[in-house]
């Protein structure tokens, strides 16, 4: 036990100050037991296979798919927030641009792990690469998630060795600084990928000619679901990354980021957010009035099921995105932390309220004309495996917080030190 | 030189990279590849050459003609024979499956008795000991076999009784074999001259009488047309699949099919619609229509469409005299189209008076599970299937699908005699004997049935009638002898007699009837005999909702 | 020649018996049902699904409509979205084939495909101790966790292709190949054919009054073909918009 | 994937596509590749405990970036620029200028004035063969007390200047000692010995980085404040009387101090 408070000293970066030891292992014991059960939930898939979830000929696609679609729109904040620094030289940003790396992380592995268990026979995980079909957008998205994964962990090596033990090994330092270096390179790999593998996770469902909810029209190979989703990711990264650093603020009972980062934060998601709704609007207003009726569908009776009526679409579009756009642009809910957050609450459950939309109505409903509309349940193995998942990504976040300079500790390393 | 943590990390760097670099990681995918596509615990089929035979299915008495692919002694598929001349090609679900039943869960791997395990010399000791103590009673579920002489033949000799247990639908038959004379088996429907078939709640098109000859002639004449050359009328109360699929479909009141015929006998004789005049029932219409819930006009209408669209004949799911009543006046019986007698030559068959008390029963495996056994008997029941629940007395594993040789005689309901031989094809999975080997183990004396078998066929080709289909179809008087005709039957060939010479029969009916019949569950069950559906019948009932699991049965 | 199979099913003469469902299954060595699979787990490469006209009483009808892979012939659902190529159209017969051994089971091509005609091997094959020996010889049996569906009996293709080959033909006798659940249907309901042959029965059938498709305004050429006389029957299968208010009634 | 793998399609899409994708990984390896290449040509061209320490000393508090000219009182508030190496400094000569004010150290905590100190409290005297003689000074030998174990360095290794000199250890803590100047080891002493190594330098030595005169005694003034704040925890006992003279071997007279923090303060661990 002496050992631990020790070792939990020795890692804990001089100067700065956490919780006492005991306190942050109390605070870790729940969500121990949560990766606990979620890997024994995830053992139990694997072992007899999918029948240990709920999902079905139907329903193909369930709790997991959409635990995917959605962590990996809200991990967007790691790619954005590195293309604004390095890219589009916002220093400003910097200071929680570890942190918004850290969540990236969370979500890609965290999305990766769960897709490993959600494939029928994860061991055959690499024909995609080796037999791929460019055709298939989820070609693109294994493709571009894998890639973008390991661009992740190269961002996050950086962070990691600057740990304070890891940094006592010379080479370790010598490998974080040169690594550091090339990090911009990186940022716009990460730009790259994420624009293709979000953009694809939208086609994903806009391409199911056969799923007349989720079909659009849209330029070249991909449908117009493709860039809502990459304009959806790019508005609610950012308000995600606020949420995180918020809900880390008020756990350690300090400031971590400037009230300018958040405005920053604010106003560029509140303005994506808000090109992002007027897409929607437009595109949901084509699907309405074309390409449904193209292939004899009225498109009203798709919100004939309760509970998935219209009145979910406009959930979506107006409390969860118009509005949420306008707090966040407007000079003066902008500049208030309380408005803030509230309208990056709002947009992030307006993107997840969209992703849980096309994964579950859209399997939900009826094609032929004699199907009837099919309720999904998951079972607890899925649940436990999606919390787990959830509480793997606290766990890291906690760690990663504990040990390691998250917000603006790195005081102008790159501009200070000349070497050579 | 010291090895120094740099060392370590350079080294571990550089194996990591070699490695990479090596065969070793892309062996190892493409070998767990490969071993994914292999799980060692999935089964791999047999590989080796494949054989076909014909041979006619024996799991019910439809007399089915299928083709059966072989690997070495093991059957691994079974399809229709489409020059059969009663199926065309048809087979039941079930039978598709058939070749998985001899590997059933509820086999019967061993002789048992009172639960436990026995051997066969007990059993053969302590059936020795019963018939010398006492009469033995012979249940056979399927009558007219090889097998049911040699039962006949002991009961003879022993001095004990031998029973036949009927089938529904040989049961709809007894009534017109009670008042005419003729016996139950040299009956049958001429269903392919008839216009209107009205059945009360007879599974016509779900595996009845020979599954693919109604269904045939149904789908060939009938199916989708409004004004059809074959009216299908259903009388039942639920929507059966029968009754979905029909040109009409009566939902009546369950059980109240009796009351439905005298209905329509009365509109038919008083509106004058039959030529004879038989006699009048003494319900009325209105009590009809209240008593089977249609309205006086809906059955008079049925009575009109009947009338008019002759031939007619009524098939009725049961031993239902009323309905038997009601062909005799709509004129179908010894009429094409309606009931009509197969052969001439047999004389009526007076079943044994049981001589009572039975010391033994001995169970036929073709008797149902339902069978209820006299209860202070000592029961020796042959099944290849464990029906379940009753465990008391001799349990006894009997061959199972294609693993004895029987021979199949004309099925009921067939409007034409047949005969056809199934040969032992399938190496028994477990120690089987049939009833009939083991009497003969009991009494040598006893004919065997193979015996049985070839005498039949002599019998067959002195008549010089009727026609064989094989391999060709050829005219029996082209065959050259007995030896050739028996090949041919055992090679899967069916036999098929020419209609009678002299048809002619005549029930004497004096008053209406009033007895009832038991109106079974119209399902596929009725057609199912064995207490066991095999595997794949899975398919149906449990991965779509497109049966039911009939009750009692189990996949 | 160009040949492109398909079937024609005549729905006035199905009973809904299933044998085509079982023969299906025996044929390509399907496994049975598992002890917790469901109609929404099963593996029926082969279903028939029994639709009725929505009444109650005396007026009500009911139908069975077989329904398998429909083979589409443009733009292919599952084939465009497979990740790995294990679904191909074979060009020489028009068959789309679904590999397993391909497969790596992440069920896109089932959210993809609008007749769910697609199954998921969610348990390990398992039959009764001893009843692997009743396997169809030649016929790989899938393992768990990959994709199945309807390839039109590739065993049975595949042996009319060797014995024309012995016999030194280049074409197959039509006679020689037909899937099972076609074989099998005891009103002979299920015909199959060369859909391109003006000479083929199934051509004819294709093309008569009666015959229509399912949700053939997707526009993805499906080569399954149903017929019908009965009004509601083909109402209730041309029904693309208006079912779905019904339905919920219903 | 590749042209000999079944399914590769000579097609514009398939080509652009995975084009692309080996272009992706191409740049992730290699600027992995790159970075560790880097990495070891620091290593190679002794730029690595350079590089090492001013990474260390960008992560130092403000407090302990002090620019010797502030101890020494000839300017107000200064943090150096340069990673403590004046060397470099373009303004050293502009500063030292300056007058300093006078040194009233009286801390309990004595210096030399023929000593050369460097801010990780080593010292340096240059002897008179050329050779540089290394001691710990006064402020961590009573820290320190008698140390458990010393390694150090063999004779003929080279050491760099803010590389690890030697390291020790007491009471579980492993102490990194940074060298104050380059040079090859040519004695090992101990310390028993008052003095631990003797280097003899690689290039005609210059030693203007190092602490002298008058900033001595204020950056010990500054390094005594840090320790009696450090001290000044609620279980702390009191060890540093107001004037008095330092307590030799705090490290065993109060234990329950944070001495791993006091020991990277001390050291110029980050």
């Amino acid at each position: 036990m002496a050992d631990l408070l020790l070792i939990d000293r020795r890692l804990i970066a001089r100067g700065v100050t956490r919780s006492s030891t005991l306190r942050f292992m109390f605070w870790l014991v729940p969500w121990v037991a949560l990766v606990a059960l979620g890997v024994y939930a995830a053992a139990l898939c694997l072992y007899y296979g999918l029948n240990q979830t709920h999902m079905d000929n139907r329903f193909a696609f369930g709790m997991w798919i959409y635990l995917d679609l959605g962590m990996i729109a809200m991990g967007a904040g790691a790619f954005f927030t590195g293309f604004l620094v390095y890219i589009l030289k916002q220093e400003d940003l910097k200071p929680i641009l570890n942190s918004a790396v850290v969540v990236g992380l969370i979500c890609y592995s965290g999305a990766v792990a769960v897709l490993m268990v959600d494939v029928g026979q994860p061991l055959r995980a690499w024909f995609t690469f080796w037999h791929p079909n460019t055709h298939s957008m989820l070609t693109e998205v294994t493709f571009c998630i894998t890639c973008y994964l390991f661009v992740l962990i190269l961002e996050y090596l950086p962070v990691l060795l600057r740990n304070r033990q890891m940094r006592k090994v010379p080479s370790f330092l010598v490998f974080e600084y040169q690594l550091h270096k090339m990090v911009p390179v990186l940022a716009g790999l990460g730009a790259f990928l994420s624009f293709f593998h979000q953009g694809s996770l939208g086609g994903l469902y806009g391409v199911l000619r056969g799923r007349p909810f989720a079909f659009r029209q849209g330029f070249a190979i991909w449908p117009s679901t493709f860039f809502l989703f990459i304009l959806s990711a790019l508005a609610v990264g950012p308000s995600f990354l606020m949420l995180v650093t918020a809900t880390a603020e008020t756990l350690a009972g300090r400031r971590l980021a400037l009230p300018s980062v958040f405005r920053k934060l604010g106003f560029i998601s509140g303005v994506l957010l808000g090109i992002y709704v007027a897409a929607k609007a437009i595109d949901t207003l084509i699907w309405l009035n074309v390409t449904s009726r193209a292939v004899g569908f009225s498109p009203w009776d798709f919100y004939s099921y309760k509970p998935f009526g219209s009145a979910l679409l406009f959930l979506e579009i107006v409390p969860l995105g118009l509005l949420p756009a306008i707090l966040l642009t407007l000079p003066m809910t902008n500049k208030k932390r309380g408005w803030v957050l509230c309208g990056a609450a709002l947009a992030c459950s307006g993107v997840l309220l969209n992703r849980f939309i096309l994964t579950v109505q859209t399997l939900a409903l009826p094609t032929l004309p004699f199907d009837d509309f099919l309720q999904y349940i998951p079972s607890w193995q899925e649940v436990a495996t999606f919390t787990g998942v959830i509480a793997y990504g606290v766990i890291l976040y906690s760690l990663s917080y504990r040990y390691l300079p998250l917000f603006g500790q790195a005081k102008g390393v790159d501009k200070n030190v000349s070497v050579g | 030189m010291k090895f120094t943590r740099r060392d370590l990390l350079i080294s571990t760097a550089g194996a990591a990279a070699g490695l990479v670099l090596s065969p070793v990681p892309w062996k190892l995918l493409s070998d767990a590849s490969i071993w994914t596509q292999n799980f060692p615990w999935i089964p791999q089929p047999a590989h080796g050459p494949v054989g076909t035979k014909y041979s006619t299915c024996t799991l019910c008495e439809g007399g089915c003609g299928i083709r059966v692919r072989m690997a070495g002694k093991c059957p691994v598929g079974v399809v229709g024979v489409s020059a059969h001349p009663l199926t065309k090609g048809a087979l039941c679900p079930l039978a598709f499956a058939a070749h998985q039943l001899n590997w059933h869960p509820r086999r019967l791997r061993e002789v048992r008795h009172d639960g436990r395990a026995a051997s066969w010399s007990e059993a053969l000791a302590a059936f020795r000991k019963a018939s010398s103590e006492g009469p033995i009673g012979i249940v056979d579920g399927r009558p007219g076999r090889a097998a049911s002489s040699v039962f006949e033949a002991f009961t003879q000799k022993q001095q004990g009784s031998y029973q036949a247990v009927l089938s529904a639908e040989s049961q709809a038959l007894a009534p017109y074999a009670d008042w005419s004379g003729v016996p139950v088996a040299s009956l049958g429907y001429d269903m392919e001259n008839a216009r209107t078939v009205v059945s009360f709640g007879a599974p016509l098109l779900d595996g009845w009488g020979i599954p693919g000859r109604f269904t045939h002639l149904w789908a060939d004449r009938a199916a989708g047309a409004s004004d059809p050359q074959l009216r299908l009328i259903q009388i039942e109360p639920a929507l059966s699949r029968t009754a979905a699929r029909a040109w009409q479909w009566v939902p009546i009141r369950g059980g109240s099919e009796t009351q439905l015929a005298a209905g329509l006998a009365r509109v038919l004789l008083e509106e004058r619609l039959v030529k004879s005049a038989g006699p009048m029932p003494h319900l009325t219409l209105d009590d009809a229509a209240a008593q089977t819930g249609l309205s006086a006009g809906g059955i008079r209408d049925l009575a009109r469409t009947m009338a008019e669209n002759r031939p007619v004949v009524a098939i009725a799911a049961d031993g239902n005299p009323a309905i038997a009543a009601l062909n005799d006046l709509l004129g179908a019986v010894a009429a094409p189209g309606g009931i009509v007698r197969i052969k001439e030559d047999t004389t009526p068959h007076v079943p044994d008076a049981a001589s009572s008390p039975l010391r033994a029963m001995l169970l036929d495996s073709t008797v149902p599970w339902e069978f209820a056994a006299q209860a202070d008997a000592e029961v020796f029941r042959f099944a290849a299937w464990d029906g379940g629940g009753n465990t008391a007395g001799w349990l006894l594993p009997a061959p199972g699908f294609l693993e004895e040789l029987t021979d199949v005689p004309t099925p009921p309901t067939s409007a034409r005699e047949t005969y056809s031989v199934a040969m032992n094809l399938a190496a028994p999975a477990t120690e089987v004997q049939s009833a009939a080997q083991f009497l003969l183990n009991v009494d040598a004396t006893l004919p065997a049935v193979d015996k049985v078998i070839h005498a039949r066929c002599e019998g067959i080709f002195r008549a010089r009638q009727g026609t064989v289909y094989g391999e060709q179809t050829l005219a029996l008087s082209k065959i050259d002898s007995a030896q050739h005709l028996e090949e041919q039957l055992r090679k899967g060939a069916v036999w098929m007699g020419d209609p009678p010479r002299d048809g002619r029969f005549r029930c004497e009916l004096k008053e209406w009837p009033t007895g009832v019949g038991v109106s079974p569950a119209a399902s596929w069950a009725t057609a199912w005999a064995l207490p066991v559906l095999p595997a794949l019948a899975t398919k149906l009932y449990q991965e779509s909702t497109l049966r039911e699991l009939p009750v009692g049965r189990q996949a | 020649m160009n040949v492109r199979y398909g079937f024609v099913i005549d729905l006035d003469r199905c009973t809904g018996c299933g044998a085509c469902m079982v023969a299906c299954a025996a044929e390509n060595n399907v496994p049975p049902a598992a002890p917790r699979a469901t109609p929404r787990t099963g593996l029926t490469p082969m279903l028939v699904r029994k639709v009725s006209n929505g009444m109650e009483g005396a007026a009500r009808r009911e139908a069975f409509f077989p329904i398998a892979c429909m083979h589409c012939g443009n733009e292919t659902p599952c084939v465009a979205v497979c990740p790995q190529q294990a679904v191909e159209v074979d060009k020489a017969t028009g068959i789309v084939v679904q590999m397993p051994q391909r497969c790596l089971g992440c069920r896109y091509c089932m959210t993809a495909c609008p007749y769910h005609a697609r199954y998921f091997n969610w348990w390990d094959p398992a039959w009764p101790a001893g009843m692997e020996k009743s396997l169809n010889p030649g016929v790989a049996v899938r393992m768990r966790g990959v994709v199945e569906k309807c390839n039109m009996c590739p065993a049975r293709l595949h042996s009319a292709k060797e014995k024309a080959a012995a016999a030194g033909k280049k074409e197959i006798d039509p006679a020689d190949y037909i899937p099972a659940c076609a074989k099998a249907c005891p009103t002979g309901a299920i015909t199959f054919g060369n859909l391109a042959d003006k000479n083929d029965s199934v051509f004819t059938a294709a093309h008569s009054s009666s015959a229509f498709r399912l949700l053939a305004r997707l526009g993805t050429e499906p080569k399954v073909y149903y017929k019908s006389q009965e009004p509601w029957v083909r109402a209730l299968a041309e029904r693309d918009s208006d079912h779905a208010t019904e339905a919920q009634h219903g | 994937m590749f042209p000999w793998v079944d399914g590769f399609h000579w097609s514009p899409g398939h080509i652009i596509f995975l084009s692309l994708f080996f272009v992706v990984v191409l740049t992730i390896v290699s600027t992995f590749a790159r970075a560790i290449w880097r990495t070891a040509s620091d290593f190679r061209t002794h730029h690595a405990a350079e590089t090492c320490w001013r990474l260390n000393f960008a992560e130092l508090p403000e407090a302990e970036r002090r620019c010797r000219h502030e101890l020494a009182g000839r300017l107000d508030n200064r943090i150096c620029p340069n990673a403590f190496d004046c060397r470099h400094c373009a303004q050293y000569a502009e500063f030292a200028a300056l007058p300093a004010k006078a040194a009233s150290l009286q801390a309990g905590v004595s210096f030399s004035s023929d000593l050369l100190y460097h801010r990780g409290h080593t010292w340096v005297r240059p002897e008179a063969d050329g050779a540089l003689t290394i001691g710990l000074d006064e402020l961590a030998q009573h820290l320190i007390g008698r140390p458990d174990s010393v390694q150090l360095p063999a004779q003929g290794s080279a050491v760099e200047s803010n590389g690890v000199a030697w390291r020790m250890t007491k009471n579980g803590h492993e102490i990194q000692v940074r060298a104050p100047v380059d040079g090859t080891v040519v004695a090992t002493g101990g310390d028993k010995q008052g003095w631990y190594l003797k280097l003899r330098p690689h290039h005609p030595v210059n030693l203007r980085h190092l602490l002298r005169d008058a900033e001595v005694p204020g950056w010990l003034a500054g390094e005594l404040d840090r320790l009696q704040l450090q001290f000044s925890t609620p279980n702390a006992q009191p060890c540093l009387a107001d004037g008095g003279t330092l307590m030799s071997d705090l490290m065993d007279a109060m234990p329950a101090a944070d001495w791993d923090a006091v020991l990277a303060a001390t050291f110029l661990q980050a």
